[in-house]
């Protein structure tokens, strides 16, 4: 009922996030040929990928709008990502 | 909203069922969308593949029991690339074990787990009409024959079927040069990844079932074993599967366009494989017996007519095994030059297991104190697994141990290890659920006498074959040896090897008692009840018999309460179905006329 | 079933009331949820992977920009961005029931994703072209606006795991594409309304996913 | 009747003799554990079996005796995992490799295991090395290190004797130390399978006392120095 409701009066701001996303873009590419150390250079890239993929899942996939039991649901599988890539990381 | 409807058509999720048109012989038997039906599919064709991986285990425990020797009566029939006059060329073992292992897991135990009671048992035992997505469903089934016919095709193509062992450590399966197989391999890598999809599709039919399809009244804390464990173990599947799926690509790519992801010539890592294969593998294994061990407790609760002891605690057994299922795959990896601190971490992890899995014996064996024990076939079975999954646990428990995993890791000690929780729990968890449930998926019962024969004999025989096999390997018996005899320190084991072969070839005899009690009763069997068994679930009191399309022919059902209430004081019997309101129980649980039951509204 | 009568007024992207609460949403979105996370699991493997091959073997891994065409990719990471944006319209238009707007939103979506994996064949023929190349005997990239004939850059590792991980993505908008087709023929058809747009969400999930993929993708694969 | 032992055989290294205190540890709690659930199973079985007008109790569970349940076995457990760390902490801890060890390279390849000595002047990697095949031969007195690669696939070098197993990945060097407790000849196998030779794959390791050792490198040298001629007597030397 509630993506109802929504739909009827205001969208989610669809338009909004889009041109976040673009100046997001157009950001990490330029932050990608500074001359920074090679670490932050790879950490605020991760960043600012990780938060356009929120956006994302966010409004597009409008998981703002769902029950938080669906929340729940989706964030399940991402402990397992960070566990294996870490620990084949500690081999290496 | 409503002003801008438009055209009807009517599709109620899943619940409108009412149209009773007569279905072609096609759609009512082979491309079905009846979740009954797919079950009996899968069933079938996973046997068959149950008996090719039981012929080849035969094969190779001829070649372990007299090695060289021809192999007697069909030996002839083999080409001269793999037994050249009966004679098991090394290569051909190595295939042997290999293919053995692959059908028995990924075709035979897996499906007769998950894709025959996950489809039969889910949408039965919630008081759904069918599976959330029925076409996927069969497509589910379809995608897994040709994944199964291309592994087949693999013992005909130039080089024979994979023989890098079910685990392709690469770069013995990356490279052709390495092991003279290539096309095999191939054959090997795309099947899995086909049957991978078969896999997933069923987890998403299955979690979406569960999750969104029960019946009123049927709260997570009333729903019975098998359908709990084969929820936590569709989770498994879907986040498992993807994982192979991704190394199994990789490594076709090094296999064919030489990529070299795993090939140390080009900086590529052979650790890697291992990581992605086993971060699989040990839920995998975990996929293998999570179901049997639902299927069981449901057989030993109805048998011993009595509650099934803390069912809270194994469900959360169930759920904290499936977790910690995720943490442990570096075990099988110790001795691999895996950093040794990480390997600290898996061995703890490890050994904790034993506790959730403690949990679930005492609580079998609480069942079953104050009891009032049926030894029917289902329940000898069911026993059966309770013991036998004890020796099996308890054997991993040397194995988790690092240190003493060294001198025992790869040898027949894993061996035992493997055939104790995949046959002695997986297998006899299946036999169990196939005994219990075939009056439901077919009608009629199966006979007590030839199952109790084939009890007997298989117990006897299997202990006879893979009891010894520990004793192997802590004789350093090294597994995957085409021949044990050239090395000097294993020939005095050959006399226990052809004992363990001859009770290997009773063990395969012994199940075509099975195959043909199965057949036999399916067409010829005593005409079942519609509760056989005195059960308390859906499927049993609710369902039709044997159940028809839409499942409930009286509307979905409701349900009042738990699915164990055996020897409820509530009732005059000594069940109390879940269907049953509570006010008219005093009357007597058994639902006499079919539209007794409550409907759903 | 003569209560249908009313059932076409019958709000379908609420989940079925007769059964026990479950997730609160339809049964076709909950499974493609959960189909996702799956394809999470899968896209994991590929570029955990990547990243670990990565750290063990930097010097396989040139800079970015080095062999790869960042501008070009970014453009197409544009495009990309636009039609999710154009999904959302589409969706949005059903959900107020404006055929018109919806299909063109969707005909929008399918072109510009269309475009994605057109222009991403283009960036693999020059690629190819410049010796950069999937398998290992094949892999002789000397950089870009290189002198040809000059020393090799990164190493085999490199091509293995850029072709495999944008290919799979590759396939993935391919397959996304060939669907919206399917919608967008269903949506001729009549075939959604404001009540009933089930499908259209499903799809839109998945295709956003794809976006959320690649979101990622571009940011480890061409910029780290 | 022997070979259905639970008994390992005696070990010849200095870490046999833990690693088979922690088996029988192992061995003695899964023992009590296993006739103790069996033997509650099948007396159950019997004591409850199905007697006429004769019904089930009507028992859901008992929390107290449910914690108790998880609680032993988890410090049970716990205990084993905690011996086992310790040990194998010992045991592959790089600080642990003694420093006066002789070193060894060991060169796995399809299907035969090769060793490379350092030759008089004691130092691995110089002209003078000797390479012998599919044979091990070490001094009683000093720990040894081996330095493992291999050139084609995993191969796994296995002592059982020794208790000491590795696999060798290609493209990874690997390192192994031991010290060996007594003189003797004790069978090398290959342990992981690596293609249609595995089970060939064979070798034996000689613990020699310091002097035969000496003797033994001596007859190993001259046989380096004269490798041109054809007929190198077994084992196999070959030179560098
Ligand atoms: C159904 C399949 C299944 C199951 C359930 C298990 C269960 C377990 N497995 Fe097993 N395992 C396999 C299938 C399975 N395994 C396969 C196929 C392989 C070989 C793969 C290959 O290499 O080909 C393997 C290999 C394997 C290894 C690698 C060995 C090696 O290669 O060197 C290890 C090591 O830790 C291990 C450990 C365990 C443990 C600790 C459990 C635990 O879950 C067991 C827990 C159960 C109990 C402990 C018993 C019940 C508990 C009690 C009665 C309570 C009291 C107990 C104590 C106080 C100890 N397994
Ligand atoms: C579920 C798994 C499963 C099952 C059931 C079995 C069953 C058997 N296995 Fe196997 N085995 C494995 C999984 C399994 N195995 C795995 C994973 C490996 C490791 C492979 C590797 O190293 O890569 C292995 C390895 C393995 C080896 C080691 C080989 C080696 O290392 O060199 C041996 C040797 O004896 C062996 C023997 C047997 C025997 C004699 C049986 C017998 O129990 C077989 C008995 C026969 C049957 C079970 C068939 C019954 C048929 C029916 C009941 C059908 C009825 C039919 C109809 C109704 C149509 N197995
Ligand atoms: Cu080398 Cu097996
Ligand atoms: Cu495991």
């Amino acid at each position: 009922m509630t993506t109802e409701a929504q739909g009827e009066h205001h969208d989610p701001p669809y338009m909004m996030i889009f041109a976040v996303l673009l100046i997001m873009t157009m950001g990490e590419v330029g932050f990608a040929f500074l001359s920074l150390p090679k670490f932050w250079l790879a950490l605020g890239l991760c960043v600012m990928a990780v938060w356009k993929a929120l956006l994302v899942a966010l409004y597009y996939m409008h998981l703002r709008w769902e029950p938080r039991r669906l929340w729940i649901l989706v964030a399940a599988p991402l402990p397992l990502v960070v566990i294996l890539i870490t620990a084949v990381l500690t081999e290496f | 909203m409503a002003t801008h409807a438009a055209t009807a058509e009517g599709h109620a999720t899943g619940a409108g069922h009412d149209e009773h048109h007569k279905l072609s012989f096609i759609r009512t038997y082979i491309f079905s969308t009846d979740h009954k039906m797919i079950a009996k599919q899968f069933l079938l064709a996973s046997l068959l593949f149950l008996l090719i991986g039981g012929i080849l285990a035969g094969l190779v425990r001829w070649q372990l029991g007299f090695p060289g020797q021809p192999i007697p009566f069909i030996g002839s029939m083999f080409s001269d690339t793999t037994a050249p006059g009966g004679i098991i060329l090394p290569e051909f073992y190595n295939s042997l074990v290999t293919m053995h292992a692959t059908f028995m897991i990924f075709f035979a135990i897996m499906p007769l787990l998950v894709g025959v009671w996950g489809n039969f048992l889910i949408p039965l035992q919630i008081g759904a009409p069918d599976m959330a997505f029925p076409r996927l469903n069969t497509a589910s089934f379809w995608i897994s024959v040709p994944a199964g016919i291309l592994m087949l095709a693999s013992f005909f193509v130039e080089g024979g079927a994979a023989g890098a062992g079910w685990t392709s450590y690469a770069p013995l399966s990356a490279n052709p040069e390495y092991s003279g197989v290539h096309m095999g391999q191939v054959l090997w890598l795309v099947s899995l990844i086909i049957l991978g999809f078969s896999s997933l599709t069923g987890a998403v039919n299955y979690i979406t079932t569960i999750i969104n399809m029960r019946a009123p009244g049927m709260t997570w804390f009333r729903m019975p074993l098998p359908t709990w464990s084969l929820f936590v173990t569709s989770w498994l599947l879907l986040l498992a599967i993807p994982i192979l799926t991704g190394g199994l690509i990789m490594l076709l790519f090094d296999q064919t366009i030489g990529t070299g992801f795993f090939n140390p010539a080009t900086d590529g890592e052979p650790l890697l494989w291992q990581h992605i294969f086993w971060y699989f593998g040990h839920p995998e294994v975990y996929i293998l017996i999570l179901p049997a061990m639902g299927l069981v407790s449901e057989v030993i609760s109805n048998r011993a007519r009595k509650p099934i002891f803390g069912y809270h605690a194994m469900v959360l057994a169930i759920i904290s095994i499936a977790f910690l299922g995720w943490v442990v795959w570096g075990h099988h990896m110790f001795q691999s030059g895996m950093n040794p601190l990480l390997g600290t971490s898996f061995m703890i992890s490890t050994i904790i297991i034993a506790v959730p899995s403690a949990i679930k014996v005492f609580n079998w064996l609480g069942t079953l104190w104050k009891g009032d024990i049926h030894f029917d076939v289902p329940m000898l079975h069911a026993l059966a697994f309770v013991a036998m999954f004890i020796i099996g646990g308890l054997s991993g428990i040397f194995m988790a141990s690092a240190p003493v995993d060294i001198p025992i890791h790869d040898t027949y000690f894993i061996v035992a290890h493997i055939h104790y929780v995949l046959f002695g729990g997986s297998l006899f968890g299946i036999f169990a659920g196939i005994t219990f449930w075939f009056p439901k998926m077919f009608g009629r019962m199966m006979s007590p006498k030839l199952g109790k024969i084939h009890f007997w004999v298989t117990i006897f025989a299997y202990n006879a074959v893979f009891f010894p096999m520990h004793n192997l390997g802590l004789r350093n018996h090294m597994r995957r040896i085409y021949d044990p005899n050239s090395y000097e320190y294993l020939q005095p084991l050959q006399g226990l090897n052809t004992f363990i072969s001859i009770a290997a070839f009773i063990l395969i005899a012994g199940q075509m008692i099975f195959a043909f009690s199965f057949f036999y009763s399916m067409f010829f069997g005593e005409k079942a009840e519609q509760n056989p068994w005195k059960s308390n679930t859906l499927e049993w009191t609710a369902a039709g018999h044997p159940p028809g399309h839409g499942n409930f022919p009286g509307g979905t059902p409701h349900v009042y309460r738990g699915p164990y209430e055996y020897s409820s004081p509530e009732s005059n019997e000594d069940f109390l179905p879940q269907g049953v309101p509570p006010e008219p129980v005093r009357r007597g649980a058994v639902p006499r006329e079919p539209g007794f039951l409550p409907t759903g509204d | 079933m003569t209560s249908h009568a009313t059932s076409a007024e019958q709000n379908m992207m609420v989940p079925d009331l007769t059964f026990e609460p479950g997730m609160k949403v339809f049964n076709m979105k909950l499974g493609m949820w959960v189909f996702l996370l799956s394809e999470v699991m899968f896209f994991t493997s590929l570029i955990g992977s990547y990243v670990i091959l990565r750290f063990a073997h930097p010097d396989h891994f040139p800079e970015p920009g080095v062999v790869l065409n960042v501008p070009l990719t970014a453009f197409n990471t544009f495009f990309l961005i636009c039609s999710s944006v154009t999904m959302v319209k589409a969706f949005a238009a059903i959900q107020k029931g404006d055929q018109q707007k919806f299909k063109l939103w969707l005909l929008g979506t399918i072109l510009i994703g269309a475009a994605f994996v057109g222009i991403q064949a283009y960036e693999y023929s020059l690629l190819v072209a410049e010796h950069f190349g999937p398998s290992a005997a094949g892999y002789a990239p000397v950089g870009r606006g290189m002198e040809e004939g000059g020393p090799i850059v990164g190493g085999p590792l490199y091509g293995a795991t850029f072709y495999t991980m944008t290919g799979f993505h590759g396939a993935h908008v391919s397959i996304g594409v060939l669907c919206l087709i399917f919608v967008l023929i269903q949506a001729m058809r009549g075939k959604y309304t404001a009540a009933d747009h089930r499908g259209v969400e499903v799809i839109g999930l998945y295709w956003h996913f794809v976006d959320l993929v690649w979101i990622v993708l571009f940011t480890i694969v061409y910029l780290i | 009747m022997e070979n259905w032992s639970w008994m390992l055989d005696e070990s010849a290294s200095s870490v046999g003799p833990q690693i088979d205190r922690l088996y029988y540890i192992i061995l003695v709690i899964t023992g009590i554990v296993f006739v103790a659930t069996e033997v509650t199973l099948l007396y159950f079985l019997f004591k409850y079996r199905h007697r006429e007008g004769h019904k089930a109790e009507y028992i859901h569970g008992n929390t107290k005796a449910e914690i108790i349940w998880t609680a032993i076995p988890a410090l049970i457990v716990l205990a084993i995992a905690l011996m086992s760390r310790g040990l194998w902490a010992e045991i592959k801890d790089p600080a642990n490799v003694p420093a006066d060890a002789m070193r060894v390279m060991l060169e796995a390849k399809q299907f035969e295991w090769n060793l490379t000595y350092p030759g008089p002047d004691g130092e691995l990697r110089t002209g003078d090395d000797f390479t012998v095949r599919n044979r091990l031969d070490i001094p009683l007195d000093r720990p040894t290190v081996l330095e493992m690669t291999s050139v084609d696939v995993i191969h796994s070098f296995f002592v059982p004797d020794f208790r000491l197993k590795q696999d060798i990945v290609p493209g990874m060097a690997m390192q192994m130390w031991f010290q060996p407790t007594r003189a003797g000849v004790f069978p090398i196998g290959c342990a992981e399978l690596c293609g249609i030779g595995h089970t060939r794959m064979r070798g034996t390791l000689t613990v020699h006392s310091p002097a035969d050792y000496q003797a033994w490198v001596n007859e190993q040298v001259q046989g380096a120095a004269s490798a041109a001629e054809p007929a190198a007597p077994a084992p196999a030397t070959q030179a560098q």
